[in-house]
Formats: structure tokens, C-alpha cells, sequence
């Protein structure tokens, strides 16, 4: 991709980016930050191409920690919010008064 | 004008386009495929957020954005002509070794900690690769503009790098809690932020890895002194404003690699938290300036700890127990203390007793109560309460006309500054004092007798 | 995979990079600041859909937007080598001339119709765009992809140019208002669909202007056909699908002649469409889908009209008058006869007269009320009715508790299938027959002599 | 641009058309529905740019005529749109309780 090509996508990944938490209810902010968190992980795949074209035995080095390191934020940033995300789960029937509650709104 | 562009986009666009070229050219898949699959793996990103804004969708939000990353990481395998193929994977493994039974064995009360963690990881990952891709390409001329996004990765990777590990060591109690401010911080704050931009300078001009590596160091400095001084209150905040950095960084990481994926995913993770930071530093009646600069301009950014006079009504666990027997609508606030005492399945509990007997039990959750916002959601879901439940602070605030009696677990600290939203903290407040598991175990079995 | 992937990308991208490239190279402006321009005018188009969510901003919205236009058009002009230059701007004037003067002096009640006009006229020449440009590069080969969207182009736009048409003439009562349903209509739409496709297959397996003209023309027959059966009742949807459709043959046209402004806001205004299309079918309880084929399936998209025998107890304005002085609420529910006797001034007067009194008055919207979604809140907003006072079906539901009068204007076609929603439709009800202006004079009459 | 950044332009625009309307209240939608089909007008940039690199006197005549179209779509839509907006105007001081309601949500 040519740089204005690269510049038009940030553009709009920005509006993309604002409009689609701008409804988010405070209940989510965890695990939604958590989730963003683990997105940004994917700098993993940045990490891979730079270390598979890395020349000097320093280069490498730096590449591998840099591979471990965003590894951990990916795998670890999905395995969290998927953890946290496993406990919201709606009553089972009960509760009738909380759910029509929920709902009146 | 039209030299002006045409010089600026000789140097903008020229090598850019070049190193794309070197990075999806010789692989199995084609080019076009490359960016295809990049393309999906960005709309799994979106899905991703758009999902994890609603709770219905939250956790299949979650499994797309993970699907999305592998997807990712299978075209960037198959998208060139990889050197050292067993390190990276076996580097891969490694990661996922450690990051996994860490996420898995970490206790609710600690979930925090663990994303200030992979997010400083994956921020300083970023400024590794930004500094590489320059060794890599030292020959060449990359131009200004990818020079630019390389500094600007180099530094605010390292600064959320060292920002977030100075927050780990807070939370985890590591370090104290306390605001940190030493003398002279903030001219070593000024002055570390002026090299920091000199040498930025220096990186752009001169395309010079030593500078950028320099650059990069000085960023570790800022962000350690640019955490210190934030008050445990704050710290929510500055987590989530630090995983907006390393969006940005990671998206920065998108120019200077011209790969669409890291600048789609970095963007929508810098944007969104921005979002997210501003609305919780709004909920919190601060401004996100203020908790970064307000201990250096004087004093710390704690609140004040001035002991009021005015006398407390203080109580047994038997009167709790009868105030919200003969009640007809209850509203618990939990708190930080809440999770401290790990007291949440004792409150579920007694709110099921409480139903069972018709009366009505909400959840008011104050957005920054605990150490993160929506920490008390996730405490509570974890104990089995449902989320209809739980309600907001706008949602809630009107209730209170009707609710016969409020119950804050461990939340003092919220709900004294928002006195003004809380009617009747005063007079008609009673304090049962006590560790929130031990009282609310007394409270739960004073009301069974009932 | 890999080899069909190559394949694909060589016919997709080899030809529309050239396009630009001769579109764009031999300018005032360089290629790069040609594309910087025409972002940021999308950027503008962006902020003015955002703005003309919210009342506040809506001006202002509108505002960007022409703005955005205006720079684009500038760009345009200095991106490259224009022939024929003193045609082309007067062909600009001569449209600006005709539709200034249309657009300022239509009234109010006629804004649909305008609405839709030049929805039609602006996929008429998307249409044109996309055909003349495969006129123009008929010797080199454009790529399937490329064809693809130029086919897209010419048949969408085509069906949004002829369908606009349709509903323009049908809402200026130039024809029956009545769902036209002619013998044998389904097939001669399900056979000018079959040969559309055909046609499409044509244009983009040989690149023929022919074919493509063709398609244009099967496309204006499709386009009519398809508003043809819509009921009045519907044609407020139908005008929002085909303001979507022309947006995506925009869009289309963008990927035709390889123009990122034409893509972005294409695409925006597409997408956007879609959802309000579908919000406002949601509203009217319809189906997309069920009312442009639900006629042909049989029967007109017309509601039932069957009178129903019940007893209607029939006022006079008098007694009107002394309801609403007695009330201390009064919701009005305005509907399309509001908008065709223009007896809004009457009724914000009529308000006024009551909240001097002291009574509140609430205009409860529906959203379908009137000729177009929101047509009555630009309605009452011409006759200054402040746009506080405007309450949505959904705000005003619960107020209907409180209220002791609900005005209904030339709406019981709303309020009637809405009885659901509307409580006590039944015994509570008294109708006041005749024209909604003469008896809303009366009214007010009647009001102020009380 | 070339073909994949234009397909990722587009993807990108997408979600934002349909994150930026979704909050959009009845009260606006016919002012909305309004300014899109004035920016979808903007067809007139691609009608100028063909019209200028016409042939034939055909050609030639088609483009204006598209250039004609567009224009009117373009410049009558925001004026059209401007039109309706013009009228929408908050109560000046007057009407207490009804801006009390507004706010009250
Ligand atoms: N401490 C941290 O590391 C940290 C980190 C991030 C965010 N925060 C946020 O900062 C705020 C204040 O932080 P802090 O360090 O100053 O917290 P803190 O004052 O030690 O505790 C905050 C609140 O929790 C209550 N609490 C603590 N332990 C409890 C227990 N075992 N049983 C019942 N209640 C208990 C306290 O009750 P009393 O008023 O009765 O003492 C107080 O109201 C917290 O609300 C939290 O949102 C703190
Ligand atoms: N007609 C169109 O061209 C057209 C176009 C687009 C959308 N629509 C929609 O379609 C719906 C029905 O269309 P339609 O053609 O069947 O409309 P219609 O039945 O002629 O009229 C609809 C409603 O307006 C009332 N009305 C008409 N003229 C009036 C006047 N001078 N004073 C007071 N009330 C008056 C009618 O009252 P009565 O019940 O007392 O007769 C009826 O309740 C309308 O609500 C509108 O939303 C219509």
C-alpha cells in the first residue's frame, strides 16, 4: 500500500475506532479494555516479519524477545477477557423483576 | 505549494511503498492475497469491539478478535520467505507458555495488574520492532514520514513500556501505593522530555539507529516518572491510558512496516481507548492532564485525607441485618473493599436471601469503584450475580428515591466524594465497621435468624 | 489457491492502479496532495453525517458537508488536464440554476418529492460516469473487477434514476398514489431482472459499451416496475432504499475510475442509507423485502380498508376547545393530514393559546407520520414549534399516563393500526370530522373565547 | 490506490456509515436522509474528471449532462437540506419545561 492509501486507512480506522465504543456501557469497560489490550498484540505478526529478515545474530536476538513479549500480550490478552467474560452470563429464568427492569429502559 | 507536495511526497511515499514490496513479495501467497487477508483479519478486530461493547455479545467478541489473530498470523507466515522459522515458533511458544497459565491461574482481584502487564509487553515489543525494521533498512532512505512513525514507536512503546510496569509493581504492591514524588521530578520530568524530543528529532533526520535506541531509553525514563506520581485512585486511568499508547504505537508500528493490519488494529485500539480514558477520567471528575501533571505541579494527586469531626453512627451486624429485612428495595454499592475481602460471594448469597423474601436487591456500581472500572461488574459476575442486576450510576441514582436502604460494601471512598449524586449520606447513615467478608458473614446470618 | 489468487489479482489491480494514475498525474496538484484533498473532503462528509445526527449540530453538519463538496470539486479541477473546461463549468451553472431556485422555493410539504428528484437525478449520472468510462477505455482491458463495479454502476443507478422518478411522480400526484399493479407484473419483473443479469455477465465477460447501455436501459425498466406496486403508505422507505441505492452505485463509480472520495462517500452514504431504511420499515412494523415484492406476491402493500361497524362518537370544535382548556396535558399526534391542509402555523398557535394557560403541550411524533420519516418535526419546526416540544413514539409512550388529552390531526391512520401503543382508543375517543385547517380554526376560536 | 487499498477504504467506510447514523433520532431523519443524497451529489467530481477526458462529441454531451445531474443532486440537496435545518430551533429562554424534559433524560 502506497502512504496516502496507509494514511486514508488510519483516517478512518480512527472513526471506526471512536464510534464503536461510544456506547459502551461501564459494566464492559474491563473487559472491553482488556480485549483492545489483547488486539494490540497482534504486533506479534510485525515481530515475526521483522525477525524473519533479521541479518545479525543481535537483530535476531532482539526479534525473538520481541516475539515473546507480544505473544504474551495476544494469547494472555485473550485468555484474561476470556475469563472475565465467562462469569457475565444472564440469570437462568429467575429474577423477573431485575430482567423486566433491565428491559423497561 | 505544488513543489512543496511534490518534494514531500517524494520522500513520503517512495520508500514506503518499497518496503511493502520487501516484506509481502516472495511468499506463497500473492501480494493481494496478503492484504485480503490482513483486511479480514482487521473486520474480525472491529466485530471484536462492536462486540465487547454489549454484554450479550461480549465473550463471541472476544473469540472473534482471537480468530481474527490467528487468521493474522497464518497469512503472515504464508506471506514471505521467513529466516529463523523454528526460533519464531519456538518463540511463539515460549510466550504462550508463560502468558497462558498466567491469565488462567491470576485471581479476580488481580486481573488488573495482569493488563497493565501484557500491555506494557506489547508496547515495548512495538519499539523493539520499530528499532529492527531501522537497522534493517539503514542503507536506504526511509523518508521522513516513516522515520517519523519509527521515533514515535520507539518512544511511546518505551513509555508505556515503563509506565506499565511501574503500575504492575503498584498494584501488585510491589511498590508502594502512595503517590511517588521525588524532589526535583519535575524538572527531571521537563528535562527528560525535551531530550526525549531532541533525540526524536535526530532519529527523523538522521535515520541513525543509535539515536532511536537513545530515544528509546529516554522513553523508559518518562514513563517511570510520568506513573510515580499517580495516586492508587488514578491508576485505573492510567492503565487504560497506556494501552491507548500502545495502540497508537502498534498503529505507528503499521506506517513504518506499511502492513494495514498493525495500523488498522493499533488505530481502533488508540481510538477506543481514548474514549474509554476520557470516559472514565469524566466519571471520576478529573481531567486525565490533571492525574498526569498534577503531582508535579505541586503536591500529589491523592485526595485530601482531612478527618471530618462530624459524629458516626456506628452499628452492629443484628441492626443491619433487621434495616434490610423490613425493607422493600435494596441498593448495594460495593467497593474496593468488596474485592479486597473477597466478600462477593457472601453478598450474593445475602442478596438471595433478601429475595427470596420479595424484596428487590440492585447492584449500584459507581464506574471507578475497585481498581479498574467494571471491576466490581466482573467481581460480582464472577459470584453468579447476574448482570440485569447491576446498574449504572445513572441508572441507579433515580432508584434511590425508592430504595428503602443503601448498602456500601467496602466503597466509603467512592461514595463519599459523590455525596452530592447520594442523598442522605449524613444523618441517616449508619457504619458497621469491620473486614467486609467477616461483617457481611455476621450481616447474612443475623438475617437467616430473622 | 495461490495460482488463482494471482490470477485474480493481475486482472484486479494491474488496470485500476493505471486509471489512476491517468486520472490523476498531469494536474497542478501531485497525485498525493490530489489524495490528501479528497480525504480530507470525505473527512468533512463524515463529520457532516455525524452532525446531522443531533439537532444541535445538524446546521452545522450540513454546512461541513458543502464545504467537503466544494474543496473536492477544487481538487478536481487542479488534479489534471481538463478538457472542454468552459463546458463543464457551465454545465455546472445550468444545474446549480435549475436547482437552487427548486430547492428554495419548494414548499415544505413537497420536500419529498424533491428529496427523491434528486436522489434520481444523481444515480442518473452515476450511471453516465460509469458508462462513458468504459466508452472511454474500450481499447485496454479494465479488469473484472472494474467491469464488475461499472456494470454495478450502470444498472443501479439506472433503477435508482427510473424509481425515483417514479415515486417523484407519485408523491406530485402526476399519477395515482395507489399501488399500480399491472397484469402480469411479476413476470415482466422477474424477466427484466433475468435479462438484467444476463446483461451484467455480458459487460463484464466482454467489456462491451453495448452491453452496458443496454443494462442501463433494462435498468430503468426495473426501477419502475419496482415502485410501481409500493402503496403510498410505504413510499417513504422507498425513497430512503433507493437514496441507499444511489449511494452504493456512487461507491461503485469510485471503484470505476479508482477515486478514493467517490468510495468513501459512496459507500457512507450507502451504508448509512440501509440503516435508516431498515429503522423506518422497523418503525412501520414492514419488511423490506415484503413491500417492493409483496404486490407482486398478490394484492396491493395497501393496508386492509375494511370499516369497521363500530360506533364513532362525532364532537364539535367547541367541545374540542373545552377539553383542551380543562386538560393539564395535551400530547398533539400530528399525521399527513396536518401536512396537507398546512395546519401547522394553526396548531402551534393553538399551543401557544393553551401553554399561556398553562397547560403543557407535547407533540408526540410517530415515526412514519407524514409523507417521510421526521416530515412532521420539519413540518412543525417551519411553524417554529421548538424542537424540545417534539417527542418520539417511544419518549411520549409513558407520557401518555400523565396526559388528559391527546389531540390527534389528521393522523388516525397512524394512531389507528398504533392502537396498541395509544391506550383507550375505543370509548374514550371523539372524532371531529372536516378538514384539518377549518377545524383546527375553530378550535382555536373556540379556545380563546373560553 | 490500488485495488486492495480501495477494497479496504471501503470496508473501512462501511462500518463507519453504520456506526455514525445508528444513534440518529426520528426527529432527524428526513433532514439526514436529505444531506446523504447531497453527498452522494459528489458524483459530480467523477462526472467532471471523464467529462474532461471525453472524445467524442457524444461523449462529450453525455458528460455534461451527467455533470448537469450532479450538480443539481450536489448543490440542491445541501441547499434543500439547509432548507429544513434552518427550522429547527431551540426555543429561545421560553418553554421551561420542555427544555426541563429534554434534559431530564
Ligand atoms: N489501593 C490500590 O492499590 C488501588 C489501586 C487502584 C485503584 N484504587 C482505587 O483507589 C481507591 C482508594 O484506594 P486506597 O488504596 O486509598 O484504598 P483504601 O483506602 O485502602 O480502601 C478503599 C475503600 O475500601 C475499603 N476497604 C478496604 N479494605 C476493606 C475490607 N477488608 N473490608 C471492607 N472494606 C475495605 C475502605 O473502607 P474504610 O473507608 O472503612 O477504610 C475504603 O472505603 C479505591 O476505591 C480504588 O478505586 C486503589
Ligand atoms: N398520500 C400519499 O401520497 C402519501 C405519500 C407518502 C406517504 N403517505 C403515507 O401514507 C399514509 C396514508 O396515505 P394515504 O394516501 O392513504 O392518505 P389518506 O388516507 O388520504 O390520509 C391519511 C390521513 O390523513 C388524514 N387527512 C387527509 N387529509 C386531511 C385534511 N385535509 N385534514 C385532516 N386530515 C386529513 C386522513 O384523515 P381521515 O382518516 O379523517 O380521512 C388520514 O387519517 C399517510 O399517513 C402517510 O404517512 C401517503
Amino acid at each position: 500500500m502506497t502512504g496516502v492509501a496507509l494514511l486514508s486507512v488510519f483516517v478512518l480506522a480512527v472513526f471506526v475506532g471512536f464510534e464503536v465504543v461510544s456506547k459502551v456501557s461501564t459494566t464492559l469497560h474491563t473487559p472491553l479494555m482488556s480485549g483492545a489490550n489483547a488486539i494490540h498484540g497482534i504486533v506479534l505478526v510485525g515481530a515475526v516479519l521483522v525477525t524473519g529478515h533479521a541479518d545479525g545474530i543481535g537483530a535476531q536476538l532482539v526479534g525473538l524477545l520481541a516475539i515473546v513479549l507480544a505473544t504474551a500480550n495476544l494469547v494472555g490478552g485473550f485468555v484474561v477477557t476470556d475469563r472475565m467474560l465467562e462469569m457475565f452470563k444472564a440469570r437462568p429464568g429467575a429474577g423477573a423483576s431485575a430482567a423486566k427492569e433491565g428491559e423497561g429502559r | 505549494m505544488t513543489a512543496l507536495f511534490d518534494a514531500v511526497s517524494g520522500g513520503l511515499f517512495g520508500a514506503t511503498a518499497e518496503a511493502a514490496a520487501e516484506t509481502t513479495g516472495d511468499g506463497i501467497l500473492s501480494g493481494d492475497a496478503v492484504e485480503v487477508g490482513y483486511l479480514a483479519a482487521a473486520v474480525c478486530f472491529i466485530l471484536a469491539l462492536k462486540g465487547l461493547s454489549s454484554p450479550k455479545t461480549a465473550r463471541r467478541g472476544n473469540l472473534i478478535g482471537a480468530a481474527g489473530a490467528l487468521l493474522a498470523l497464518v497469512v503472515a507466515f504464508l506471506s514471505t520467505d521467513l529466516a529463523h522459522l523454528a526460533l519464531i515458533l519456538l518463540a511463539i511458544v515460549v510466550g504462550a507458555a508463560v502468558a497462558v497459565p498466567a491469565a488462567r491461574m491470576v485471581k479476580m482481584t488481580q486481573m488488573p495488574q495482569m493488563v497493565a502487564l501484557f500491555n506494557g509487553v506489547g508496547g515495548g515489543a512495538a519499539a523493539l520492532v520499530a528499532l529492527m525494521e531501522l537497522g534493517e533498512t539503514s542503507g536506504a532512505d526511509p523518508g521522513w514520514f516513516s522515520l517519523t512513525a519509527t521515533a514515535f514507536t520507539a518512544l511511546v512503546g518505551s513509555v508505556s513500556f515503563a509506565g506499565s510496569m511501574i503500575t504492575f509493581a503498584k498494584l501488585q504492591e510491589i511498590m508502594t501505593t502512595r503517590p511517588v514524588v521525588l524532589p526535583g521530578a519535575r524538572w527531571v520530568m521537563i528535562g527528560s522530555m525535551g531530550l526525549a524530543f531532541v533525540l526524536a528529532v535526530a532519529t527523523v533526520a538522521s535515520g541513525n539507529l543509535v539515536a532511536a535506541s537513545v530515544l528509546a531509553l529516554t522513553g523508559l525514563a518518562v514513563g517511570v516518572f510520568l506513573v510515580l506520581p499517580v495516586g492508587g485512585a488514578d491508576v485505573p486511568i492510567v492503565i487504560s491510558l497506556l494501552n491507548a499508547f500502545t495502540g497508537l504505537t502498534v498503529a505507528a508500528g503499521g506506517f513504518v512496516l506499511s502492513n494495514t493490519l498493525l495500523l488498522v488494529a493499533g488505530t481502533l485500539v488508540g481510538a477506543s481507548g481514548t474514549i474509554l480514558t476520557r470516559l472514565m477520567a469524566a466519571a471520576m471528575g478529573r481531567s486525565v492532564a490533571g492525574i498526569l501533571f498534577g503531582a508535579l505541579k505541586g503536591g500529589s494527586t491523592a485526595g485530601s485525607t482531612a478527618v471530618s469531626d462530624r459524629p458516626v453512627k456506628a452499628v452492629g451486624a443484628d441492626d443491619v441485618a433487621i434495616l434490610l429485612n423490613y425493607a422493600r428495595k435494596v441498593v448495594v454499592v460495593p467497593g474496593y473493599g468488596l474485592a479486597v475481602a473477597q466478600a462477593q460471594h457472601t453478598i450474593r448469597e445475602l442478596a438471595e436471601v433478601l429475595e427470596g423474601r420479595g424484596i428487590e436487591v440492585l447492584y449500584g456500581i459507581h464506574p471507578v469503584a475497585g481498581r479498574m472500572p467494571g471491576h466490581m461488574n466482573v467481581l460480582l459476575a464472577e459470584a453468579n450475580v447476574p448482570y440485569e442486576a447491576l446498574k449504572e450510576m445513572d441508572e441507579v441514582n433515580p432508584e434511590f428515591k425508592t430504595t428503602d436502604v443503601v448498602l456500601v460494601v467496602g466503597a466509603n471512598d467512592v461514595v463519599n466524594p459523590a455525596a452530592k449524586t447520594t442523598p442522605g449520606v449524613d444523618p441517616k447513615t449508619s457504619l458497621l465497621f469491620g473486614d467486609a467478608q467477616d461483617s457481611l458473614t455476621k450481616v447474612l446470618g443475623a438475617v437467616k435468624t430473622l
